[in-house]
């Protein structure tokens, strides 16, 4: 797998220059991790590049580092697969809190509509021209968004748990 | 795709609310039709109603808790999720899983498979008013249930096995219910394949509708059947083989256009190619361990516990989960009920992990829906939701 | 799209003249009903006649005694922390003198309370009890009126002296056969040990 | 029929003793006897349970030999809540609507630890309990509990059906319980 | 009274009354009913003048068919009370007038009528099926052929006016 | 029940079909709804049928139940017809209010 | 007069009765059957076999609180189920049930009225069933309900014609419309009806289950769907009064096709049994039952066998299958009766 971490290294690189600001293998998967700029540029690429064609968006999901510098507290993960030759990726990329906005990916994916919607609702990604970016598992009137870290896991109501017991 | 009703005449067009407490919905997720008639014009879905957060949850569980949560996600076949989570440890920490246990998992999960597509085969049955073939097959299925139980102790959330392998070897009880589960369910298979597949009151219902071609369905991100159904043989089970999956022999049953009948029949062809798996697994399972030598992750026999103090120490260390677990972020991903249910894991090195998030194939396959359904009936729509198998847990997690 | 060479097209789509015409597969269809319906049913009855419950099942937990009817359980809490419903509560307490018949250890749960209604049955106490004094049981939990009532105290929970709980079926045979050897530690209860520490006296 | 209405409380009534008080109180019996051998369920069904109560369905356990194959997904035709998987806090509405569009008399049966207590999700979009919005009548525990377990619960229902005299529904009593849940 | 005079009278109250609540009820779904009554009041008139044949298809024709249709489409465009254009009062009372003008000119014009009851009348089969049938079979043969193809007709009417355009 | 016609004389039935026939006049004159117009119409025509069939009796002619039977034929397909204009009308202009055809256009 | 119209009012509360109570023991013979079918037991805990079940939901029906919701329209609310139940009664009256009753010198038919167009009547009745459905599908004001009550209508209608055309072909054979000597008809000329008309015969047949709504035409009120079609808003004995008036159609529409097709309340080889007199009344009322019950049976057999159609597809075989093959019927049956001089 890791000469396909050269081969897409380089393509990368030949058509966007430094936006590649780091690249390793996790195990069995070649990462990227991208300027935010550029990310959906890349992705695009990737898609449409004859020779790479990663043509199916596996999954996406966000990521909360609180422990890293402000400017890449927040993290997004794009994971993609072509399927003919079985090359999988993953594509990375970090901001901080005050600036979530992101392009959209939904003009180069359909499925990536409801995963951005879901990050959206977990972290508060803005999803710079999604169709329709609302709240997807959460309800509407919900005013934080719950999967960045400093917020509780535990709903307060219950009243049949001793939270003495679980180290609380 | 995102219109709302409103924009539609409101005196032309009616809507029609189906769901979140619809007989074909189960409960679960809602759907807003825009309706010309009994004609489909458009559809909004909302889901979320069963929402547990599960990535939090997880964030806040040592390792061997998460098994349970897992359990949850596709309920229909829930030792797929766990092995898949274990699986997924088990890359993060390197650890090498014995043959026997691989064996033993493939079964498992090979039963779960037949189990799950059981109930979707059969909802599809009910949903066009077939209701006896359903209480067949689910009997079954109550038989899946009797193995499970002699395997791990429970019928539908098993929380089977362990990271590390089987948390206990098959029962010779569990081998002899294996063995007449084997020996009978191909008569009742193909019973109901006869009351229902080509039945053409059947076949009208369910031919040509709710079809999605092979590039929407990629671009929509299909896995499993659904995928399979509208004619590629991506199967993870063969692309990225784990737990020696390489070794069986077995097809790829794929479909023509993907409608509801190519959705169905995939999954009829799947379960007898599981069949066909768990009996070459019997077959050829070796003798051997259940489980790896990991003494830092699986714990250790009750009896070393009492007697040896190294034992204790891990006993304890894993349960209070303060195990050394290793930095860095994995993706495994097994072929679930649904299609690719993939494990996204981040380790901190800590107690639990830092992010899990779970590629669920129905949350990622469902938002096609409204497309699938347009300019179908209200009827063809029922049809495509229950063949698609849209399960709650793995929906909303 | 062609990925591999294990493909299979399992659809058939054509209808053939018969099975256009309906009635072949109705007529089918109800043979098969029909067959049914003078075969045996698989119902069981339920309250008057139980199914068979695997031995391994994991129902209503049970706190147990060892063989001279003192309560395994030491409070360590271990339970607890592997519970992922977090149902478990308990509180420790020291043994007195005079209490060793009861309780075998020094330290023992003067409060051990599992949340029925929490309580998702997944067996990982059980695992993580390092005194085998919690097991779960093929039996099942009753349903109840109030949800008060599911929390089980020791009075539900512990082992009835009289009727004793046979778990055998839940251990691995190296299990059964090391609880067989007496001149292990962990298998000496406490009347055993008193003997030990006076013959060891004696000696 | 009994045509009195009986001014005191029907509980204080010593059991079926003479005249008018006999008979209304057999009268209750055998409507009760009735309501236990008829009970539709409306299936609530959300998630791990429902596949459990398919199953006590099935061919196996038979719901039916109770009298309650007849699922009613009409609320208004149903008799008993069958409550089988996680409430989230955005489903607590709806299914106190449900609860609300059912005719008396009618009982809610909390199948499994989710719905009784929220489970292992103790978390934000969970509701712990849908006793925080309906009242519940039998708890069912257990995740999911076994068929068994199930048809313990239906028949815990029958108990309470057959032992419910046909005015409890307009008692204070019954109104101050649904008030409380703000439930007119 | 002979009973088949109170029959008669009864049934005519019904037939009027129904069909005068038919014009001033204002929920169409109402008229409908109350239009269903009136037929059936008819019908039994028609039994009265033991023309069974006709009476059976009046009520499959229009009971049956008929006011099905119309209770369909006004269920399908959803009409009630609230749709119901309103009118104003003068054209209201013009209506009323000239109705009432038109009636008191028929029955002005009816009053000295001299109706009498031929010999055939004897014969009450002429309603009954057969006789019925051979006169409509021999007669009005003709008729009864180009009736169907007057209904091929409608039919293909109905079927082309409420397809919708394909864009 | 064969002399039922004895005590009832023709002219009844004139009168009542005459007060039939003129309340579905009114009943087109008053109303404006374009359905119960259309009903009224059968009103009226089953007034003349009533009369048909009476005549038809007491004359001892078979036609006029003849002539009833080819009514209910018309009937029929006028009203096919005429609903689905109704129904086309409905669709463009979300009225069955008659005076918005009197456009002829819309 | 006066023994007539008691004999009559007798004749009339027996039938009205036996509707009721083979309706309601066909709620339960409907669970037993399925249940049977579905290798399960069915209900068996409301007495003995669970044979007060009906009792018991009838009971609880009772004793349930109505709810009108307060949208819809009140009266036709409540006319739609009665009318239902309406329909569903008045067309016994026409079936005769067996032969006559000797009672000392007088002769009692077994059948309340026999008009001579009795067929004729059952047509209209049925065509007058759909009112109640889609009065009480409007009524609830609820969107499933009207979905409900806008494919029953449709579905009732095109189905009458079929229905109704294959009527005609029996009728061109037996030369009446009435349904007493129709019977006589079978019981002297040898053969029943069904081996002179058996295309016919399916058809009614099919054009029975779509007129009482049963499964594979269940479409007003499948569950899966439309959740209670257009009994969804009912509660109490108003939705009893639906139940009840489905299962009553299922029974008067056996008794009709038993007597159309099936010879009544012959008996097969009538005349080499040696039974006369009241016996032999018995013995066919009996038998005639017997045929209506295995039709009873026959209609949940269907039931629980085969899955539903689609609406299209329903009408497509209403208007392209069975109508067409109903008037090949007729002429079939035409051309043999002029081929074999009959008429």
């Amino acid at each position: 797998m890791s000469e396909l971490l050269e081969i897409v290294k380089n393509k990368l690189q030949d058509k966007f220059g430094d936006a590649v600001l780091a690249s390793e293998m996790h195990y069995d998967f070649p990462v990227f991790i991208l300027k935010k700029e550029l990310v959906k540029e890349a992705l695009k690429f990737l898609k449409e590049d004859a020779e790479l064609n990663f043509h199916f968006l596996t999954t996406m999901c966000g990521l909360h580092h609180p422990e890293n510098p402000a400017e890449s507290e927040f993290g997004l993960m794009y994971q993609l697969h072509n399927m003919p030759k079985n090359w999988r990726i993953r594509i990375k990329t970090f901001m901080s809190r005050e600036n979530l906005d992101m392009l959209t990916v939904t003009d180069v994916w359909k499925t990536a509509g409801w995963m951005e919607r879901q990050e959206f609702d977990f972290f508060g990604f803005n999803f710079v021209g999604h169709p329709n970016l609302k709240r997807i598992l959460n309800m509407d009137e919900m005013n934080y968004f719950p999967m960045r870290k400093e917020y509780p896991l535990e709903d307060m109501q219950r009243d049949d748990k001793n939270d003495k017991m679980f180290g609380r | 795709m995102n219109a709302t009703s409103s924009t539609y005449d409101e005196k032309q067009y009616s809507t029609l609310n189906l769901g979140p407490t619809h007989p074909a919905t189960h409960g679960i997720f809602q759907n807003i039709l825009t309706m010309d008639g009994e004609m489909i014009v458009d559809s909004v879905s909302t889901v979320g109603y069963i929402h547990r957060a599960f990535e939090k949850l997880a964030e806040h569980r040592p390792y061997n808790q998460i098994t349970p949560i897992t359990d949850r996600l596709n309920y229909c076949s829930s030792p797929i999720n766990n092995m898949g989570w274990h699986m997924t440890v088990e890359k993060l920490i390197g650890a090498e899983i014995p043959k026997r246990a691989q064996y033993m998992r493939v079964i498992i999960m090979e039963l779960s498979r037949i189990a799950d597509h059981i109930v979707c085969d059969t909802v599809i049955a009910v949903d066009t008013g077939a209701m006896t073939g359903f209480l067949h097959l689910f009997q079954y299925r109550e038989w899946i249930y009797e193995i499970f139980e002699e395997i791990c102790g429970a019928r539908l959330t098993t929380n089977i096995g362990r990271i590390g392998g089987m948390e206990r070897d098959f029962s010779p009880k569990a081998w002899e219910k294996l063995d007449h589960f084997l020996k009978n369910f191909p008569t009742g298979l193909r019973e109901f394949q006869k009351l229902v597949d080509r039945n053409r009151i059947f076949m009208d219902r369910t031919i040509n509708v709710g079809g999605i071609t092979v590039d929407m369905a990629l671009d929509y991100g299909f896995t499993g059947p659904n995928l399979r159904a509208a004619g590629v043989d991506y199967d993870v089970r063969v692309a990225n083989p784990y737990s020696s999956y390489e070794d069986f022999e077995f097809d790829i049953p794929v479909g023509t256009n993907g409608d509801t009948y190519d959705r169905y029949m995939v999954r009829m062809e799947e379960m007898w190619q599981s069949l066909r798996i768990i009996e070459q697994a019997v077959k050829n399972i070796p003798d051997g361990a259940y489980h790896a030598d990991l003494p830092e992750f699986y714990l250790p026999e009750k009896q070393d516990v009492y007697n040896k103090m190294e034992a204790l120490i891990y006993h304890f260390k894993i349960v209070m989960g303060e195990t050394a677990v290793p930095k860095g972020e994995v993706y495994h991903s097994v072929e679930g009920g649904n299609g690719e249910l993939g494990f996204y894991l981040v380790s901190d090195g800590g107690r639990q992990p830092f992010r899990l998030h779970f590629r669920r194939p129905c949350f990622i396959y469902y938002q096609a829906y409204p497309d699938m359904i347009r300019g179908g009936m209200l009827s063809d729509a029922i049809l495509t939701m229950s063949s698609m198998n849209v399960i709650a847990g793995e929906l909303d997690a | 799209m062609q990925l591999t060479n294990r493909k299979k097209v399992v659809v058939k789509k054509e209808m053939s003249l018969a099975e256009k015409l309906y009635l072949p597969a109705i007529t089918n269809g109800m043979v098969i009903t029909m067959k049914h319906f003078f075969k045996k049913g698989a119902t069981v009855r339920y309250p008057e006649v139980k199914r068979e419950i695997s031995e391994t099942y994991r129902g209503q937990h049970v706190l147990k005694r060892d063989e001279q009817g003192a309560e395994r359980c030491t409070a360590c809490g271990l339970c607890a922390v592997a519970c992922p419903a977090e149902a478990i509560t308990m509180e420790a307490a020291e043994r007195k003198k005079g209490e060793e018949t009861l309780y075998r250890e020094e330290k023992y749960a003067a409060v051990y309370e599992i949340n029925m209604l929490r309580c998702i049955f997944c067996g990982l106490c059980e695992e993580a009890c390092p005194k085998e004094a919690i097991f779960l049981t093929d039996r099942i939990v009753p349903t109840d009126l109030k949800r008060g009532e599911f929390v089980y105290g020791k009075d539900k929970l512990v082992e009835d002296i009289n009727h004793r709980i046979d778990l055998s079926g839940r251990q691995t045979k190296e299990v059964l056969e090391f609880k067989k050897d007496k001149t292990k530690a962990h298998n000496q209860t406490w009347a055993d040990k008193q003997k030990l520490l006076k013959e060891n006296k004696h000696h | 029929m009994s045509t009195t209405a009986i001014d005191i409380h029907p509980s204080y009534q010593p059991e079926g003793l003479e005249g008018q008080g006999f008979f209304a109180t057999s009268l209750d019996k055998v409507v009760g006897l009735a309501r236990a051998n008829s009970l539709w369920p409306l299936p609530f069904a959300t998630s791990c349970c429902g596949i459990e109560f398919m199953a006590t369905m099935a061919s196996h356990y038979d719901l039916a030999r109770f009298g309650s194959e007849r699922l009613s997904f009409s609320p208004r035709q149903a008799d008993l809540l069958m409550v089988m998987g996680t409430i989230s806090k955005k489903m607590g509405p709806i299914l106190r609507q449900v609860y609300e569009q059912m005719a008396e008399p009618k009982w809610v049966l909390s199948m499994g630890a989710c719905a009784s207590s929220g489970g292992i999700f103790d978390t934000y979009s969970v509701l712990q309990g849908i006793d925080r919005i309906i009242p519940v009548d039998v708890y069912i525990p257990g995740c999911p509990p076994r068929p068994e377990q199930v048809l313990d619960g239906i028949l815990q229902i029958q108990k309470l059906a057959e032992s419910e005299e046909r005015r409890r529904r307009e008692s204070p009593e019954y109104k101050a319980l649904l008030a409380q849940y703000g439930i007119e | 009274m002979l009973l088949s005079q109170y029959l008669f009278f009864f049934l005519s109250f019904v037939a009027v009354l129904s069909a005068l609540m038919v014009i001033l009820d204002k929920n169409p779904v109402h008229s409908v009913l109350f239009l269903i009554v009136t037929f059936f009041a008819i019908a039994g008139h028609y039994l009265l003048l033991n023309a069974q044949f006709l009476a059976v298809t009046h009520i499959i024709v229009y009971a049956g068919a008929i006011m099905v249709l119309f209770l369909y489409v006004i269920m399908m465009l959803n009409l009630n009370k609230e749709i119901e254009p309103h009118k104003k009062n003068i054209p209201k009372v013009a209506a009323v007038i000239s109705a009432g003008v038109l009636m008191m000119c028929l029955v002005a014009l009816l009053k000295g009528a001299e109706v009498q009851m031929l010999p055939a009348a004897r014969n009450s089969n002429i309603g009954l099926v057969d006789s019925l049938g051979k006169v409509l079979f021999k007669e009005y043969m003709l008729p009864f052929e180009i009736s169907s193809v007057l209904f091929l007709a409608a039919m293909v009417g109905a079927v082309f006016l409420s397809k919708k355009e394909i864009h | 029940m064969k002399d039922v016609i004895v005590g009832i004389p023709i002219q009844w039935y004139i009168y009542l079909s005459v007060a039939l026939f003129c309340i579905g006049v009114l009943g087109v004159l008053f109303r404006r709804n374009a359905i119960i117009i259309f009903m009224c119409v059968e009103l009226m025509l089953n007034a003349v049928n009533l009369l048909m069939v009476a005549f038809s009796r007491y004359f001892g002619d078979t036609s006029g139940q003849v002539f009833v039977f080819f009514v209910m034929v018309v009937a029929a397909a006028e009203v096919a017809v005429g609903l689905a204009i109704l129904m086309m009308i409905f669709r463009n202009t979300k009225s069955t209010d008659i005076d918005t055809l009197n456009r002829l256009k819309w | 007069m006066l023994t007539f119209i008691i004999y009559k009012s007798i004749l009339v509360l027996i039938v009205f009765l036996i509707s009721l109570g083979v309706a309601a023991y066909a709620t339960y013979g409907e669970r037993k059957v399925a249940a049977f079918m579905q290798d399960r037991i069915g209900p068996d805990r409301a007495g003995p076999f669970g044979i007060f079940q009906p009792l018991a939901d009838g009971l609880k029906m009772f004793m349930k609180e109505e709810i009108i919701p307060t949208v819809s329209n009140k009266f036709l609310f409540i006319l739609g189920p009665s009318l239902a139940m309406l329909t569903a009664l008045m067309a016994g009256v026409v079936v005769p049930w067996g032969g006559k009753l000797a009672i000392g010198d007088h002769y009692y038919p077994l059948q309340i009225t026999d008009i001579n167009i009795g067929i004729l009547y059952v047509f209209g009745v049925v065509s007058f069933g759909v009112y109640g459905i889609m009065i009480g599908g409007w009524a609830s004001n609820n969107k499933y309900s009207l979905l409900g009550a806008l494919r029953a209508s449709s579905q009732m209608i095109s189905y009458e014609i079929a229905m109704g055309l294959a009527i005609v072909a029996l009728v061109m054979k037996t030369g009446t419309l009435s349904l007493g000597e129709m019977v006589a008809q079978q019981g002297t000329g040898g053969w029943w009806n069904i081996v002179y008309q058996p295309l016919g015969f399916l058809i009614f047949l099919i054009c029975a289950f779509a007129e009482t709504n049963r499964a594979p035409f269940d479409l007003p009120e499948c569950e899966t769907e439309l959740v209670g079609g257009y009994h969804t808003e009912y509660s109490s004995m108003k939705l009893g009064f639906y139940l009840f008036a489905e299962y009553i159609n299922i029974f008067i529409s056996s008794a009709v096709i038993s007597t159309l097709y099936f010879g009544g309340f012959n008996l097969p080889f009538q005349s080499h049994i040696p039974l006369d007199g009241n016996w032999l009344v018995i013995a066919q009322t009996a038998f005639f039952f017997g045929k209506v019950i295995f039709f009873i049976f026959f209609f949940m057999w269907v039931r629980w066998t085969i899955p539903r159609f689609r609406y299209d597809q329903l009408m497509n075989l209403g208007w392209k299958i069975l109508i067409p093959l109903a008037i090949f019927n007729i002429l079939a049956t035409g051309v043999l009766m002029y081929a074999l001089g009959k008429v």
